[in-house]
């Protein structure tokens, strides 16, 4: 039933690709978290952050699951061909996921959809300072954009959420990137949109915030639009959806934007999953 | 070398294989050369623009997929300035896939879309007819055939129409696409289904019911493939659970001149490509120089075994001795 | 304690979970003690006796089987002197399944069936009418409607008419069987089914077509059960692709006020009694008191996601704002 | 889309069981065949010879195979509680059974269907003694009446059919039984019709055929029953049909028989696998 699935060649030149990776690392971060490290030499040479992979997760004996799943590039390292990822067990798919041993191999197709574009300069020669608000499963997404960043020059402050402080992840990489870490929790009391907007307003005083981004949560979404609408700023969201083709064919992955007045579906599979934050309208 | 050329009546494609409309679209040309099939029939393009179905717009079902996406479309207009130009970069034939809301809209619509760069139109008749209750043109075989003569008065290009597996009796519905200019059938759309998150208690799709695809579908869809192909002249598209080259044979055996596939690629983007290179692989080992020559070629069942059991071990027809007064029955 | 009884009609069954026609017979007594099923529906009986179709009979397709067994019969005769009887062993109610060439024949043995030990009578009107050039009578609403008027006339014994998914508008047929005096309906038969072994390039089924039964084709019986449960006010018993607990509650909460379970047993000979346990569980874990409770008690789709996502990841209709000038679509 | 199955209690009074017997030996006998031994005590206790389970092979991720597969008793040790199949790698379900280990469970559904019953006395007192004729997988089926009809004191002769001598099997055990082993290969060119026809004419000419039985060869069956036929023996055949149920419910089984002058279909598992031999048409 299931294809007799022989890759073919595919061109150089072609800038999806389907591979079977082998699988480097594989272990779990936290309670509810895995990281996966894969060997992809020519998929880790056009990835981008912000892009993500749609992933053959192993199907069980009733062809669950059915689909491929996306997960975005938690980090890639273009040199050693090697990419990242890190997401949450949920439901069948990351389960049988999980199961995947070292030296496995894992079917993946991409580098899919558009990623995280920097902000302009500021002041001719000054790059924008950027801070990113990531919670929950959004800091597998927004985490590529450290690196970018700060590559490319920009300040960079990540406030990273979680419900509990053993649930912070990342915390070491972003301060070992050069990044200023801001981690507030639930289970400390700091993590409410309240304590949020103040720390942007903060962040803004202090002339550390002229770009926004944000994924994975509706509260700081909508957080994230007003202050970028209040101080005029350029900002960026990484959307999520259910996915089936992962390619733009098949349209089950709109959701809602605003243009203008008018209320429009997009694909969040290649016209996202990074939108611009203005556009996007919370679920 | 195997011959892989097959005609869709005046039609000739370079191999039996192409995409089932709405599961594909330029995008896959990222992924390999798409020249590579048969020919290129895109999504449905509607009369009028439409935002299709809530979300969700897709689950997953043992052995398949459902589906509402509906037909977001930017309307004949976009698909005229933007789509025909952007499929000349290609040199499969375009299929343009249509459907409309009314016999004259689908009519105008077909008039419309024949242009040069457009190879063939898929006519898709499993859409609703609002003028018929809403009910799919091709439910029945009358509406069938009165629309199918509007379209053909509408359009010299090859039309195939897109039959739905939800009708009671296809092959009626298929003779009359056929009394009405159809060149070719494609056999067939997805078969209403539907399924629910206990958990939630809500259906999973955002419009309750929706279109069933994929490996489930296939024995159901080959049998309405074999029927159709055993009730008009016209060649028959095979179109349902395609996963690999062993189904596209199946189908071609029953009778089917090509196949489109459809949600395999979703799970596999290249499956279409392992699908025609495991029919010319399965045609040279066995002897056949042209892939048209197993079109239809179906042994008789029975007797010598149905199955490859061992030379002593062979199923048959009971002998009939006195059970032979005993009536076979007609059907099971 | 959760209470499991369920009324079809007039007739109350200690839990909704029976086997479907065809796939049981005392023999499974063997295995576990049958009278813990909430019925005893058995292989139909047909007025002329019958052999059934050639070998092979059964062939194993992905996530299902297709079957052209037919029904080899031995006759009313003798149903009444040795089955009838066989059943007074076992306390569960037992339901015979009738079926016949003509309306009249069908009739006279349904009136032959009703003697006292038989508690109701499936009438299997999936099966071809003679009459109707051998056409199933429920393929259409008018032969439906009068067949089951004359059935209704021969008996006073609850009647379930069991539907065949090969219909193009079923929620018609359901209409047609409860005007014509049906107390419930059995939804539904076998869809219509092939498939081909490539290999000796043969119907893997000696008669060539055959139906199509398990997982498969759970998606497409669940919606038609969904159509007909909100089509009618009689009960609907929900029959297609039943493996556990999980896919009887998704039918139960489509409308249906039982199930019956047919090739599972095929698996696992005792997978009825899963069912019953797993139904009893998972009402004791939702709090759910009687199960006849969840008969029908769909949400409704959309809003608050129609999947368990994260709080903040909720699927939803997409905001109308100017786009709500767009047409949602009738039908995807 | 599996049951999720739990093997609910079953009385001890109830002839067939479904249960998961762990696998104590699993092992190619020949290039074709496999032995597997399961540890199955309340089944074992119930077997007798010609019987056999229905077997649940390991499904794949496209459910297949989906039925179970019927399965001879090859050996029964009733005391140690342990069942023997020996099978040939055929088709997708011996397969998948071939890749079952040691210590995992299989799931097997049975004792099913009527076994053999051995013939009445040849005179007073005098146990008639009898010939078994099996080839290829036949043997499977046989082998466990040689040990029954030793018990019971008959006088056994098998003759042992294989396409080379590498194929055949049981000839020490058969042996060790206290029977005589005749073997016959095709490649030794001694296992042809007329060989075995003048095999038969000499064991009765000697006294030591009194009964027939065959199984797995319609030429061989054809064969048992000319020579059955002329001496007015008493003869049994084990038959094969595909199976669903295993039950005798769903009648795809059936096999016709001749019954008198009519010609009857009969449910290979439950009113078989083991027919009176002049009542099997060949196939
Ligand atoms: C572009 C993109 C990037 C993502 N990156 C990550 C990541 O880096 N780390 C991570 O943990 N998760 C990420 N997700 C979410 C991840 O795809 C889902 O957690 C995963 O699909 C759940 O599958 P499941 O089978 O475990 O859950 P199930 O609930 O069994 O899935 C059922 C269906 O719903 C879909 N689905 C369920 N949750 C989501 C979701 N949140 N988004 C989209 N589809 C969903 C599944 O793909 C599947 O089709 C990303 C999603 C998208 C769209
Ligand atoms: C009562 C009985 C006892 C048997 N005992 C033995 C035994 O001891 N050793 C042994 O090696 N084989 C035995 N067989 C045959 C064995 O059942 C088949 O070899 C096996 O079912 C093949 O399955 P498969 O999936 O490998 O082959 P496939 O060809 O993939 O099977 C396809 C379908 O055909 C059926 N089928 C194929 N061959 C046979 C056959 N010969 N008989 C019945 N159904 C078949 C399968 O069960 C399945 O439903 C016996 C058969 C029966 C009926
Ligand atoms: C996501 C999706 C969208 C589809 N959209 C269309 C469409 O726009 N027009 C159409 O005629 N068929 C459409 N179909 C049906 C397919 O073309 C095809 O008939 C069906 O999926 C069966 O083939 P498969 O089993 O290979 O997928 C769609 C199917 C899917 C899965
Ligand atoms: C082997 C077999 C025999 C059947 N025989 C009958 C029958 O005699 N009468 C009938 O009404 N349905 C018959 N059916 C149909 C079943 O009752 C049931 O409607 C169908 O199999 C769908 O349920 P399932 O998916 O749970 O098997 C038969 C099905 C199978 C598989
Ligand atoms: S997942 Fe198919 S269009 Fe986005
Ligand atoms: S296998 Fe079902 S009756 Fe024999």
């Amino acid at each position: 039933m299931q294809a007799v699935h022989a890759v073919p060649p595919q061109p150089d030149s072609l800038p999806v690709l389907e591979e079977r990776a082998e699988i480097l690392r594989h272990e779990a971060v936290n309670g509810e978290y895995r990281l996966m490290q894969v060997a992809a030499p020519d998929q880790a040479q056009r990835a981008r952050a912000g892009q993500f992979f749609h992933l053959l997760c192993p199907q069980d004996d009733a062809l669950k699951p059915f689909f491929r799943r996306p997960m975005s590039i938690y980090a890639i390292d273009a040199q050693g061909g090697r990419i990242s990822f890190l997401y949450k067990v949920t439901g069948t798919g990351t389960k049988a996921l999980a199961k995947l041993g070292i030296g496995e191999r894992l079917d993946m197709l991409g580098p899919l959809g558009i990623g995280f574009s920097l902000p302009p300069d500021e002041a001719p020669g000054r790059k924008t300072p950027i801070v990113i608000l990531a919670r929950g499963v959004g800091l597998a997404t927004l985490a590529p954009l450290v690196g970018l960043a700060r590559g490319a020059g920009h300040d960079v402050t990540a406030i990273l959420s979680a419900r509990s402080p053993d649930l912070l992840m990342s915390v070491e990489e972003t301060r070992a990137a050069g990044a200023q870490a801001i981690t507030i929790t639930d289970s400390q009391g700091n993590s409410d949109t309240g304590h949020v907007a103040a720390l942007l307003d903060d962040l803004h005083a202090k002339g550390r915030m002229g770009a926004l981004y944000t994924c994975g949560s509706n509260r700081l979404l909508k957080l994230a639009q007003e202050h970028a609408a209040r101080h005029g700023l350029f900002g960026e969201v990484a959307m999520e959806q259910q996915m089936a083709c992962g390619l733009g064919m098949c349209f089950c992955c709109v959701r809602a934007f605003r243009e203008g007045d008018a209320t429009v579906h997009r694909r969040v599979c290649c016209e996202g999953p990074v939108f611009p934050l203005e556009e996007a309208l919370g679920w | 070398m195997v011959d892989l050329t097959v005609d869709i009546g005046s039609l000739r494609l370079a191999n039996p294989v192409m995409p089932a409309s709405g599961t594909f679209a330029h995008e896959l040309a990222q992924v390999f050369d798409v020249d590579r099939l048969g020919a290129l029939v895109i999504k449905t393009v509607t009369a009028d623009k439409r935002i299709g179905n809530p979300t969700p717009r897709v689950a997953e079902v043992p052995g398949g997929m459902l589906n509402s996406i509906g037909i977001p479309c930017k309307g004949p207009e976009h698909f005229l300035a933007e789509t025909v130009p952007l499929y000349r970069a290609f040199n499969a034939p375009l299929v343009a896939s249509i459907s409309a809301n009314t016999p004259d809209e689908f009519a105008k619509l077909c008039e419309m879309v024949s242009v040069p760069g457009v190879s063939a139109i898929e006519v898709n008749i499993s859409c609703p007819n609002i003028e018929d209750d809403g009910r799919a043109f091709a439910m029945r075989p009358e509406p069938t055939l009165a629309v199918m003569r509007k379209l053909r008065a509408a359009s010299d290009l090859p039309l195939w129409a897109k039959l739905t597996p939800n009708a009671g009796e296809i092959q009626e519905v298929a003779q009359a696409a056929e009394a009405g200019g159809a060149d070719a059938l494609v056999v067939a759309n997805t078969i209403l289904a539907m399924s629910i998150d206990i958990t939630t208690r809500k259906p999973s799709l955002g419009k309750v019911m929706g279109g069933l695809s994929g490996p489930a579908v296939k024995p159901i869809i080959l049998r309405m493939a074999y029927q159709c192909a055993r009730s008009v002249t016209i060649p028959v598209i095979g179109c349902g659970g395609i996963m690999n080259a062993e189904d596209a044979i199946e189908y071609m055996l029953a009778g089917c001149s090509a196949v489109q596939v459809g949600t395999a690629t979703f799970i596999h983007p290249s499956a279409m490509l392992d699908v025609i290179a495991g029919i010319e692989a399965w045609c040279a080992q066995n002897g056949v120089a042209r892939v048209s020559d197993i079109v239809g070629d179906l042994a008789e069942a029975g007797d010598e075994g149905a199955r490859n059991w061992g030379a002593d071990m062979v199923t048959e027809k009971p002998k009939a001795g006195k059970a032979g007064a005993i009536n076979w029955e007609g059907v099971a």
